[in-house]
């Protein structure tokens, strides 16, 4: 296993890397070290980083003095800990019962055939991360999903598929611009 | 310590205050199944196999968990319980690879023979089959977690009497699986001792010594008992 | 011919298994002698017939259903057997044989016809009843009456259970006699 | 703070807003918000920066103002008291409304009715203060009465007369259980112990409902006060309110409530005055919904897996880290201000025998008017859909009414005259839970419903008992087969047997429910699980029901996926 390693002692070229870990030194400071502060460490840790990796989960347990499998065991628990990179833009569609009612379900399995990939999974370009989520309380929009944390209410399969080809394509046409 | 009194299957028996159902039970020779409840170690309450009926009381309650009070009636079997039993023992063949012809504990399983025991003798649930693999990395030691029961005696086993928390659960539900530090292979964990105690009290063939071939691997849980009496009352015995 | 007739007609079958469990029950050795003047053996892997017979009182069946014949063979079984007895841990478990459950049918049989040692060829596969998605218990398909587990059963559990059926007794297997493996 | 300078700030901030000529309230709760009320408000707020008029006009971005499906909304009240609300505004409506008030002309987008049986058939205990004030300013709060109870409370009466009210008033534990909150707070006054705590379960997990973060949003000083005198009653100093990891906004506002309230000397230290010291800390969920049930809540306060532990014993016993722990829901809190303000005797005037006090629902599905409704406990389901809800759009014909989520179950239409209580729901197999109640028309399929239930407690299972962790998964399978056209009819009955076994001798409260979905299916809709298995045929169109049982395979062996030539 690598050793753990302090942001300070890291050597490395990447400076956003080391300003993110600074983040979770001042929720660890803010903590003061506590134990039980796992779960709002690790919150913060995700945020900053967008998923918990080895190296991550790793540092957490060392400041903490939790045994790692402690750690790990906690960051898989959890729906909102993701030990995988997310895609470029993140579409959660709802599944609770009002947006199953009126057709949530039938919006994944379009999406899913549309982008190839499964819920919960990430396109192989990183472009698109399709997740599901077990009710965000937006039961009078339903069928409602978030776009890259936006909520769109009374969805159809149609209309998600052109927000989110209409997000990718952006993205490309920017990069072309660069070019 | 203060004694009392309770009915279990229509006998009155004494306990010590603070006991639970299940130690009183054992104390009077009263045979109630258990998987994750090792004794030694923290109960847990999650095979639910020695649950019992208290009267009084809506709902089965877990005689591991449970401490025995005064006056308490407490039924251990009758034939809902029973069937219960046979039932929970069908859902945990039916969640892992149980293979009991092809097992280094075949002959040597706690699970197999509790099967044989409370006449659980066929399945009536579909076989899950999960994808799940062997881990060897360890010099001395292997997990197949196709034998896994998650009764986590290692976990616990590993943190309350090794102090090592090496093992510990990852994921949830049907997809929980025991892990070795960040979910590395066991042979590479730094936090392990290497001191085995968690295959010793593993209940089936998931965790076993290398080399041991179909039927070979005979385990012995009662060293804990040995070495928790040295420690907490000061008996070595030799 | 009235003697006869009046003998128990006997059946034992093999399914996707081994055949393990039927080296077991000729392991009954001089105990066959005395059972088959008892019994008739009406079908099997031991006696030469080629349909399953009607009328049949007491089954053994050895190995898991996994393929579409296992299946149809296992409804007439049912349709025709007073008793049936899943004879063995493949068929009351799947054992062994469902071991490859795990595996899609598909990535099977391509190991096993075209990347095998020695490939059998394709053709092969145009004569190969269609596999099950899995090995299935035998339970799982049809409605079993006495299960006697084991890998192989070792004969004094065939004994005990077949004397039991004979003497048309309930079957009752001791804890230690039931055990699988 | 102390109470006198409570009350004068409450009179100060009452004399300010009486002395503006309008105050626009625009409902900013997520679901307007997701309809457009921020465009709204901007362009309202241009506008008065524009026309110089700040000074005479506010606006005010409130909760929750309750029909969620007609937002935006928008509220315009004179200096007479008169009001409008306006639905599914756009900026320029806005604009028209805001500049014809102005000019006390009428305005021309149509208003809603004021006796919009919406409206007038509630009846608003919890969320009297829900779209009437800005959640972010506390002044607000305290101007319509917020911490006067605690002042009261803290100043005027003991523990005791604090538990002993609550007893009187027939509250209810608003969670689902419906255990008598007056009972467990005598329970944890009573343990003996150096330490207590108070905790707030604010991880409403069931799908389709959203009654508490609602209230977290909207008034989230109503549910720090109810803390507050919980603590004082029952003897803690500390309390944590679990805010479910989906709710953001609501745990932004309670973060901020909590610093306004301390800063002002209502929560902390030395609480108004008294020798009470009360500290809140937030603590927010990651994403579980066992973590709902009381054990594993407390478990993943300490930051730890949120596996339940087997009670007893109790938390009343032995909760967060071993020491007595009074843990309520939401909005159970919420009602302990109104409680002590107006006591429990004019609390119990609401409601039935046994269920007393109002219920708040999270109304939706196959509904006109989908929201968040409070009605007194006793209404018939009837009345909350038909009248409140408006009935059915497009002519559909009801055909179930879900309540209690993944825990609860589908009321049929022949029960529609049921009253909403705890007893009556239970009686239907039903039961109150937190409040979601899913309308579902004629296109709903029940076993297909059942099945969506039992694969949300499936992947929710936290894994620690055998019959929850498997027996949800192979329920799943079986309600898979059924709506999938390969089931047999004895699987019928394997289900029914492992829903018994789920429910009798799983270890907590999700595994012990996951069945009553199917089991309560199966009672009222018993015919629509047999056509599809008898007949292949599901009534309401949904199931595929393209695979073949398994003893029929034979006769379809030439269809099988079988390994051919096309290798």
């Amino acid at each position: 296993m690598t050793a753990p390693t302090a942001p300070s002692t890291k050597i490395n070229d990447d400076t956003g890397h080391d300003l993110k870990f600074q983040l979770i030194d001042k929720a660890l400071k803010k903590c003061q070290f506590q134990q039980d502060a796992l779960i709002e460490v690790l919150h913060t840790a995700q945020e900053t980083f967008g998923h918990l990796d080895e190296e991550i989960l790793d540092y957490v347990s060392l400041q903490l003095k939790l045994p790692p499998s402690w750690v790990y065991g906690v960051a898989t628990f959890y729906n909102f800990f993701t030990l995988d990179p997310q895609g470029e833009h993140v579409c959660v569609v709802c599944l609770g019962t009002a947006c199953y009612v009126k057709g949530a379900g039938e919006i994944v399995t379009r999406l899913e055939e549309e982008f190839s990939i499964k819920a919960g999974a990430t396109t192989e370009d990183g472009n698109l991360s399709l997740l599901t989520a077990r009710c965000l309380g937006n039961c009078s929009l339903a069928p409602m999903l978030t776009l890259d944390g936006e909520v769109h209410g009374k969805q159809t399969a149609e209309s998600v598929i052109a927000a989110l080809k209409a997000k990718t394509t952006q993205k490309a046409a920017l990069e072309e611009e660069k070019v | 310590m203060p004694v009392i009194t309770l009915t279990i299957n229509d006998e009155l028996v004494s306990a010590r205050s603070g006991q639970s159902i299940l130690e009183a039970c054992r104390d009077h020779d009263i045979q109630l199944p258990t998987l994750c409840y090792l004794d030694g170690l923290s109960a847990r309450g999650g095979c639910r196999l020695c649950l019992v009926d208290v009267a009084g009381s809506p709902r089965l309650l877990p005689a591991c968990t449970t401490e025995a009070l005064e006056n308490m009636v407490v039924t251990t079997h009758n034939e809902k319980i029973d069937r219960y039993r046979r039932m929970i023992l069908e859902l945990t063949f039916a969640e892992r690879n149980h293979t009991c012809a092809v097992c280094v504990s075949n002959e040597n399983c706690e699970l197999q023979s509790l099967a044989a025991e409370l006449g659980m003798d066929h399945v009536r649930y579909d076989y899950l089959n999960p994808e799940l693999n062997l881990d060897t990395s360890h010099e001395r030691y292997g997990v197949d977690h196709n034998r896994c029961l998650l009764c986590l005696r290692c976990v616990r086993v590993c943190d309350e009497v090794e102090g090592a928390h090496t093992w510990d659960v990852m994921g949830r539900g049907v997809e929980s699986r025991v892990i070795t530090d960040l979910n590395r292979p066991w042979g590479d964990s730094e936090s392990c001792t290497d001191c085995g105690k968690c295959v010793e009290v593993c209940p089936t063939g998931a965790l076993f010594d290398k080399g041991s071939s179909v039927a070979e691997m005979k385990k012995e849980a009662s060293f804990l008992r040995r070495i928790l009496d040295g420690r907490e009352k000061r008996q070595w015995q030799r | 011919m009235s003697e006869q007739q009046k003998k128990i007609r006997l059946a034992t079958v093999w399914l996707g298994g081994c055949s393990g469990c039927h080296m077991s029950f000729l392991d009954l050795d001089e105990r066959l002698i005395d059972l088959l003047e008892q019994v008739e053996l009406v079908y099997g892997p031991l006696v030469d017939a080629k349909e399953f017979p009607q009328d049949v009182d007491i089954c053994l069946v050895e190995g898991a259903v996994t393929n579409v014949e296992n299946l149809e063979l296992a409804r007439t079984i049912r349709n025709n057997s007073k008793q049936v007895i899943s004879f063995g841990d493949c068929a009351v478990t799947g054992n062994v044989t469902s071991m490859r459950n795990r595996i899609p049918v598909k990535d099977l049989l391509t190991a096993v016809y075209h990347e095998a040692q020695a490939p059998i060829g394709a053709e092969s596969l145009k004569v190969l009843p269609a596999l099950l998605k899995k090995a299935l218990p035998l339970h799982q398909a049809v409605k079993v009456d006495i299960y006697l587990p084991g890998c192989p059963p070792a004969p004094e559990r065939i004994a005990t259970v077949v004397t039991a059926l004979l003497n048309k007794q309930p079957v009752e297997l001791q804890p230690e006699m039931r055990t699988f493996g | 703070m102390n109470p006198t300078s409570l009350a004068e700030q409450a009179a100060q901030e009452l004399q300010r807003q009486e002395q503006l000529k309008l105050r626009l309230f625009l409902c900013y709760s997520t679901p307007c918000v997701a309809a457009g009320a921020e465009p709204v408000k901007t362009a309202l707020e241009e506008l008065l920066a524009k026309q110089d008029l700040a000074a005479d006009l506010e606006i005010v971005a409130t909760g929750c103002m309750g029909p969620c499906s007609r937002g935006p909304l928008l509220r315009i009240k004179n200096a007479d008291g008169e009001e409008q609300t306006f639905e599914k505004v756009t900026p320029e409506q806005a604009k028209e409304i805001l500049l014809h008030s102005i000019a006390n002309q009428p305005v021309e987008t149509t208003a809603l009715p004021a006796d919009l049986p919406f409206f007038v058939r509630q009846t608003r205990i919890v969320l009297s203060n829900s779209g009437e004030i800005d959640p972010e300013k506390i002044e607000h709060g305290i101007a319509r009465g917020s911490y006067s109870a605690l002042a009261h409370v803290l100043h005027e009466m003991s523990a005791e007369e604090v538990c002993a009210e609550i007893k009187q008033s027939g509250l209810r534990g608003r969670g689902g259980g419906g255990y008598p909150t007056g009972l467990k707070w005598n329970l944890v006054r009573k343990s003996p112990a150096e330490r207590k705590y108070v905790v707030a379960n604010g991880d409403e997990g069931d799908p389709g409902a959203y009654m508490d973060r609602t209230i977290m949003e909207s008034d989230p000083h109503r549910v720090l006060e109810g803390m507050a005198i919980a603590g004082y009653a029952v003897g803690a100093e500390q309390g944590y309110i679990y805010v479910r990891g989906e709710y953001p906004l609501a745990a932004a506002r309670l973060v901020k409530a909590i610093k306004a309230a301390e800063r002002r000397g209502l929560l902390g230290s030395r609480v108004l005055g008294s020798n009470f010291n009360f500290r809140i800390d937030l603590r927010i969920g990651a994403g579980a919904f066992v973590c709902g049930e009381e054990t594993a809540l407390m478990t993943s306060i300490m930051g730890r897996r949120g596996q339940p532990v087997p009670r007893p014993p109790y938390p009343a016993q032995s909760g967060l880290w071993g020491y007595p722990t009074l843990i309520n829901n939401v909005e159970s809190y919420a009602n302990i201000a109104p409680i002590m303000q107006q006591g429990a005797d004019w609390f119990a005037g609401f409601g039935t025998e046994k269920s007393k006090g109002t219920k708040v629902f999270a109304l939706c599905g196959e509904v006109v008017n989908s929201g968040l409704i409070e009605v007194p406990m006793g209404i018939s389901l009837r009345d909350i859909v038909f009248e409140i809800g408006g009935g059915l759009p497009d002519g559909g014909k009801f055909k179930a009414a879900q309540t209690g989520g993944p825990s609860g179950g589908c009321i049929p239409a022949e029960h529609l005259d049921t009253p909403v209580d705890y007893e009556s729901l239970k009686e239907l197999g039903s039961i109150m839970g937190s409040g979601g109640l899913i309308v579902m028309n004629e296109s709903s399929c029940m076993p297909d419903v059942a099945k969506f239930f039992m694969g949300f407690c499936m992947e929710e299972s936290c894994g620690k008992c055998v019959p929850c962790r498997v027996g949800t998964v192979e329920m799943y399978e079986l309600l898979t087969r059924i709506t999938d056209g390969s089931a047999m009819l004895n699987d019928l009955e394997t289900l029914e047997q492992l829903c018994r076994l789920v429910q009798e001798t799983s270890l907590c409260g999700l595994g012990m429910t996951a069945p009553n979905p199917v089991l309560n299916t199966l009672h009222y809709y018993r015919d629509e699980y047999l056509a599809h298995i008898q007949e292949n045929n599901c009534p309401a169109g949904v199931c595929q029901l393209d695979q073949i049982p398994l003893l029929k395979l034979p006769e379809h062996a030439a269809e099988l996926a079988v390994f051919k030539e096309e290798h």
